[in-house]
């Protein structure tokens, strides 16, 4: 019997629950001023997620994801991308999404029940929201794949749950950007839940971090309550992967606060009282008291920042209520570069009926 | 109101085949503790336990080719999808293994397993919550493939597909599950997994659909009605094998045919319905046979879905043109 | 005898557009070195290299997912499946993706991309070599479902798939891959990708096919005529979406209609087809329309696949039918 | 950052090249009348081997995948089990079938053609072969899990190939044999290539055997032409399971020396050379080397083997020869439990087709 391979899996994290180093930052990596874009990235999430399900609760929203308690793993991958990157988000990267410019008013949108939702006027070949838990990981691989064939320095970077990590395609594209040694970054967004689905009933597999073992490279685990933390690794790793030294795997540790949807009653799978305990980790506290202990940030900074997404939230509300519905022939408009012939009568049916049909609310 | 509605038929069966035979077995993502996303199994876990009613890792391949193994080893899995938009992954294991191995092994190894999946339209869910591809399932050699419209045939036909010897997909359509109750009797009786119900008799029209469609065309039936056209309504309930000796019957008798459901129009399953008629009840046959049905666009999000989902005007537009038809 | 075969017009479209298009892409299992199992690719790789023309992983759910993303950029892949019984697994690519991402954003991004896959029986090959189930891709709205049926088709339809801006799968009959050859002059010439191709004329009897049942609907054309009875025949070639005009044009003026096709007959492409006729070509029908079709079973293994493959005496049973219809 | 992970894989292998004993055997595992065993039924599988490819090759077998070399993995990893554990094959490991009682002939008939070459006279929970590469390991846990639920000390063993462990339903299957710890062992028969796609395209990863640290359990990789390290891993690996353990993988490293499949021609991908260097390690001579040099095997011995390997395979090949095909009404027998009606017009037409049908060629 002789050993032939070992590995291993390293964790990340800077930032103690209280906001205190616990460990040295990196250089640069405490730099005030982009420490307090990341805080404010994360208080604007959260005043959209929180907007947004109150847009739901009164019936002028769908379903829609929260990722409250999650801000700093999303508002941190996005951080240590740059703006020629491609994210390839799964449902819960809101925060990602609008530090990569999308606009709230898209989000809204979409989660709305509008295509145009996913026509983001900037972060023109970031990849829409994906439904379907893991299917984009292979599209990762796949724009990687075009970066490299091109010669282009560019990463892709794909967020997805820990319950996407059970899905085989999930697998099979970190398989096959190992074999290519692609410039992609998967990053799993681990909140303990997949719905009423516990991380421990998800897979076996002490860390996720170890998924990429079977596909021959490199993972690490970060505190993904700790911004700082996240955007480092992540960072480390998308520069990695730009410079040629293939793909990685990053698995930030964070929790769902929230119910998994609007459309989901939490209580009935799992206990107040671990939610209580989690809030005491919750990443945006830790980042403010860890500027406030430096003196970099004070409550007239808080209440200005809480004024300031409070607006620009509203402001995308209005924009989006303000906008109606595309004509029923929208749905033709889009599905082919140019409508088959064979289709003309279907769309003009269709638009018939809209011109006809009275409107419906918008959910 | 009394009785219970469709996804309390579906939970009803569902305990009582959990009840009656052990080797049944509830699982899929969400199933246990949660009940289902629709509350289809909800206190099934508590009732029966984690042995017979567990949650799977997120990985629908794997727990279809795990009613397989399961089911090729006597146990009779009913195997939830949380929406039939997630169904796709499964198909290479119902298609070249659930379907199959009974015949590949000349009987010696089946698969009595059960594939349950809300699906269709018309609530409003998010993006790929909607999905309605029976026709897909229904091509399948050695699949049955049954869609209740009610509570009561929701009972009978899901206690049928978890007895009966061969795999079965049982779609639920979702936007009925909680539209109408009705009494049921929870007496353990199956309904018929090779029948077509009529559901109202007319010799002016016969109406054809499945799930959710179904009430729609007995709405369209009761409007006719009011303009003295008297429309018989075919629920088809089993796509596949399907009873094509009631709906020949029936059309012998109206002449005249729309056939409603949501998928889209091309290779849906009102194309095998038609091709049907038109090979074997042609001369009777006073009029096309019309489908109403969704357009041959991906399902939109929820703003235009109603523009999309094939319902009551379009319903009678086509009734009227096929009753004109001279 | 001179010209190429049905894959060596594969081979030949995909060298052209490889040369023409730098962002055209070759890739699948065994595609590079090896040629594929079929030699569709054979020589691309030594000519055009391993960035253009590369082996995946065995890995279907990959590599359609990779060609998603490849394509969203602006590439044009062409991936083959080995064999369409293999297919399964990139359903969930195909149909929750590759169809949608052009609607989904809006034209934002977009997929141009083939799947290729040989399909079909008839060569003796072993289990799940032998599938054709065209009609569930046709179902899903957003692709384009295409097969050639002579070596001159392969070429020009390959070269308007390769060049169309959105996802089109692309089946190639393997029993006649090596069954006839024909001069194709490699011009770069596309053919129409929404359009039947009528092979023959004749004012009795409409028969309609696709693929590895074109030359068997030929034959059957052939043997009629020597009886005097003239029939026309349709290739569809272009099955998604549907050029209904010509098939009603035609049954308009034969009034018989006979569909051949190996998949089995339920929901089978075929039924689409019989379903527009008698939608919109009822006045025209003689008679019944007719769909010769492989069996609602498995398909055997190879000693009892020409019991099950649609055939000569088949096609010919069923014109005779509709031809005596009165 | 900490190390909070180390996973390490082992290598097995107990005798060189020669069939000396580089490491010590486990206690029992030299035992003469056992190898003997072990010997006849890797002779008896390259014989059956060879015989069917000549069938081929003259038109009375259908394609056929040769184990040429490969035939310690089949018969150690059967050799590993109990008559009431489940084999779960890929489509080469007619070594391990034969063993498990198998019969000749139904390899034939299948091979053949016809679908009785499935319903296994004897070994009747074994699955069929499994064509779509990879999609039997989540029937593997399937089985697994029923043994389980009735309290059975039974095993699932699950062969698969290198190409295999890329397939997305494979990671998908050992994940959840982890989650569950069910008694299911993956033997990856690592014979390098996937068609002809080699190993070292197929994953980045060093070992195979490291792909179960995806899934939470361990791997280890065994001399796959050592049939006394298979025989001794996958036991030691389906006893554990039998004991509550949990799953296992083993990747046993082994070379096919043949062609992909008769319908393949392996000189367009590989160089001769690296197939003649592989020759070496034959894994049949290995063990006769061995039982030789401890005076256990000698030349009267092997020519009667060969021989009895002859008889038995000719006298199946004749049995097979001579088997009608079914009935084209076969094909409608076992569909269902019960035909439906709605079939019975499309049964009735394939019989009257088939008294009608003119016989062809059986294959
Ligand atoms: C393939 C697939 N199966 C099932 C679902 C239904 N579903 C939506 S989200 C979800 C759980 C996802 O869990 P995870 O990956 O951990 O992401 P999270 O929701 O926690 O962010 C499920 C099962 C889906 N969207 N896609
Ligand atoms: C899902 C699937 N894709 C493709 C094929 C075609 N095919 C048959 S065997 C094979 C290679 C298998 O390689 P491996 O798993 O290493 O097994 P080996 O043939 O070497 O024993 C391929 C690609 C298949 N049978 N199934
Ligand atoms: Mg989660
Ligand atoms: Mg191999």
């Amino acid at each position: 019997m002789t050993r032939i391979e070992t590995f291993t899996v390293e964790h990340v994290g800077f930032l103690d629950a209280d906001g205190n180093a616990a460990a040295e930052l990196p250089p640069g990596a405490g730099e005030a001023d982009a420490l307090r874009a990341l805080y404010r990235a994360m208080v604007l999430t959260r005043t959209f997620d929180a907007k947004a399900i109150a847009l739901q609760r009164t019936g002028r929203l769908g379903t829609f994801a929260s990722s409250l308690g999650q801000e700093a793993v999303a508002v941190g991958v996005a951080a240590a991308m740059r703006a020629e990157d491609v994210l390839l988000p799964s449902f819960r990267e809101q925060g990602a999404q609008l530090w990569r410019g999308v606009r709230p008013v898209e989000l809204l949108l979409y989660w709305g029940g509008d295509e145009r939702g996913s026509d983001f006027r900037d972060a023109r070949e970031d990849f829409p929201i994906c439904v379907p838990v893991g299917t984009h990981a292979p599209h990762a691989a796949g724009v990687a794949l075009a970066f490299r064939l091109r010669g282009e320095a560019r990463v892709a970077v794909c967020v997805l749950g820990d319950g996407a990590t059970s899905k085989g395609d999930v697998y099979e594209a970190m398989n096959f950007a190992g074999v290519e040694s692609l410039p992609v970054v998967f990053v799993v967004n681990n909140n303990q839940w997949a719905i009423s689905v516990p991380r421990a009933r998800q897979t076996a597999a002490a860390t996720l971090a170890q998924k990429s073992v079977a596909a021959g490279f490199g993972g690490v685990q970060v505190d993904g309550n700790d911004v700082i933390a996240v955007r480092h690794v992540v960072a480390e790793a998308v520069e990695r992967a730009r410079a040629g030294g293939g793909p990685a795997l990053v698995e930030a540790l964070t929790y769902r606060l929230g119910d998994h949807t609007t459309a989901d009653d939490a209580s009935r799978y799992r206990d107040d009282a671990e939610v209580t305990e989690r809030w005491h980790l919750d990443p945006a506290a830790r980042l403010r008291r860890h500027l406030a202990a430096r003196g970099e940030w004070d409550d007239a900074r808080e209440h200005a920042l809480e004024a300031d997404c409070e607006t620009r939230v509203e402001a995308a509300v209005d924009e989006y209520l303000a906008i109606p519905p595309q004509p029923p022939r929208a749905m033709f408009d889009h599905l082919y570069g140019t409508l088959p012939a064979a289709l003309s009568d279907q769309a003009a049916h269709c638009a018939a009926r809209g011109s006809a049909a009275e409107a419906e609310p918008s959910t | 109101m009394s009785g219970i509605n469709l996804v309390e038929a579906v939970r009803t069966a569902l305990a009582r085949a959990l009840a009656d035979d052990e080797t049944v077995l509830v699982l899929g993502e969400d199933v246990a503790k949660d009940g289902g996303v629709f509350r289809a199994t909800d206190g099934l876990h508590a009732r029966f336990g984690g042995r017979r009613v567990f949650d799977t890792p997120l990985s629908e391949a794997l727990f279809a080719g795990l009613a397989v193994g399961l089911s090729a080893q006597g146990f009779r899995p009913v195997a939830e999808f949380q929406f039939m938009g997630f169904l796709y992954p499964a198909i290479d294991q119902l298609a070249n293994h659930a379907s199959r191995l009974r015949n590949r092994t000349r009987g010696r190894l089946s698969c009595p397993m059960v594939v349950r999946a809300p699906y269709g339209g018309g609530i409003h869910a998010p993006e790929h919550h909607s999905e309605s591809f029976e026709s897909m399932l229904a091509h399948i050699p050695g699949l049955r493939v049954v869609i209740p419209s009610s509570p009561r045939r929701a009972y009978g036909l899901l206690l049928a597909a978890i007895r009966d010897p061969d795999p079965v997909v049982f779609l639920e359509p979702k936007r009925i599950y909680r539209a109408r109750r009705e009494e049921v009797a929870d007496d353990g009786a199956a309904a018929p997994l090779d029948r077509c119900f009529v559901l109202r008799d007319g010799a002016d029209l016969t109406l054809v659909a499945w799930g959710a469609s179904v009430a729609d065309a007995l709405a369209a039936a009761d409007a006719l009605a009011g303009e003295g056209v008297e429309a018989t309504v075919v629920d088809v309930a089993t796509l596949k094998p399907l009873d094509e000796d009631t709906l020949l019957a029936s059309v012998a008798r109206t002449g005249r045919c729309v056939i409603v459901h949501e998928a889209p129009l091309t290779a849906g399953f009102g194309a095998e319905i038609a091709a049907r008629l038109v090979d074997r009840g042609l001369t009777s046959l006073l009029a096309p046979v019309r489908r109403v049905a969704g357009y041959d666009t991906v399902m939109p999000l929820p703003r235009l879905e109603h523009c999309y989902m094939p319902g009551g005007p379009e319903i009678l537009a086509a009734c009227r043109d096929v009753l004109e038809y001279r």
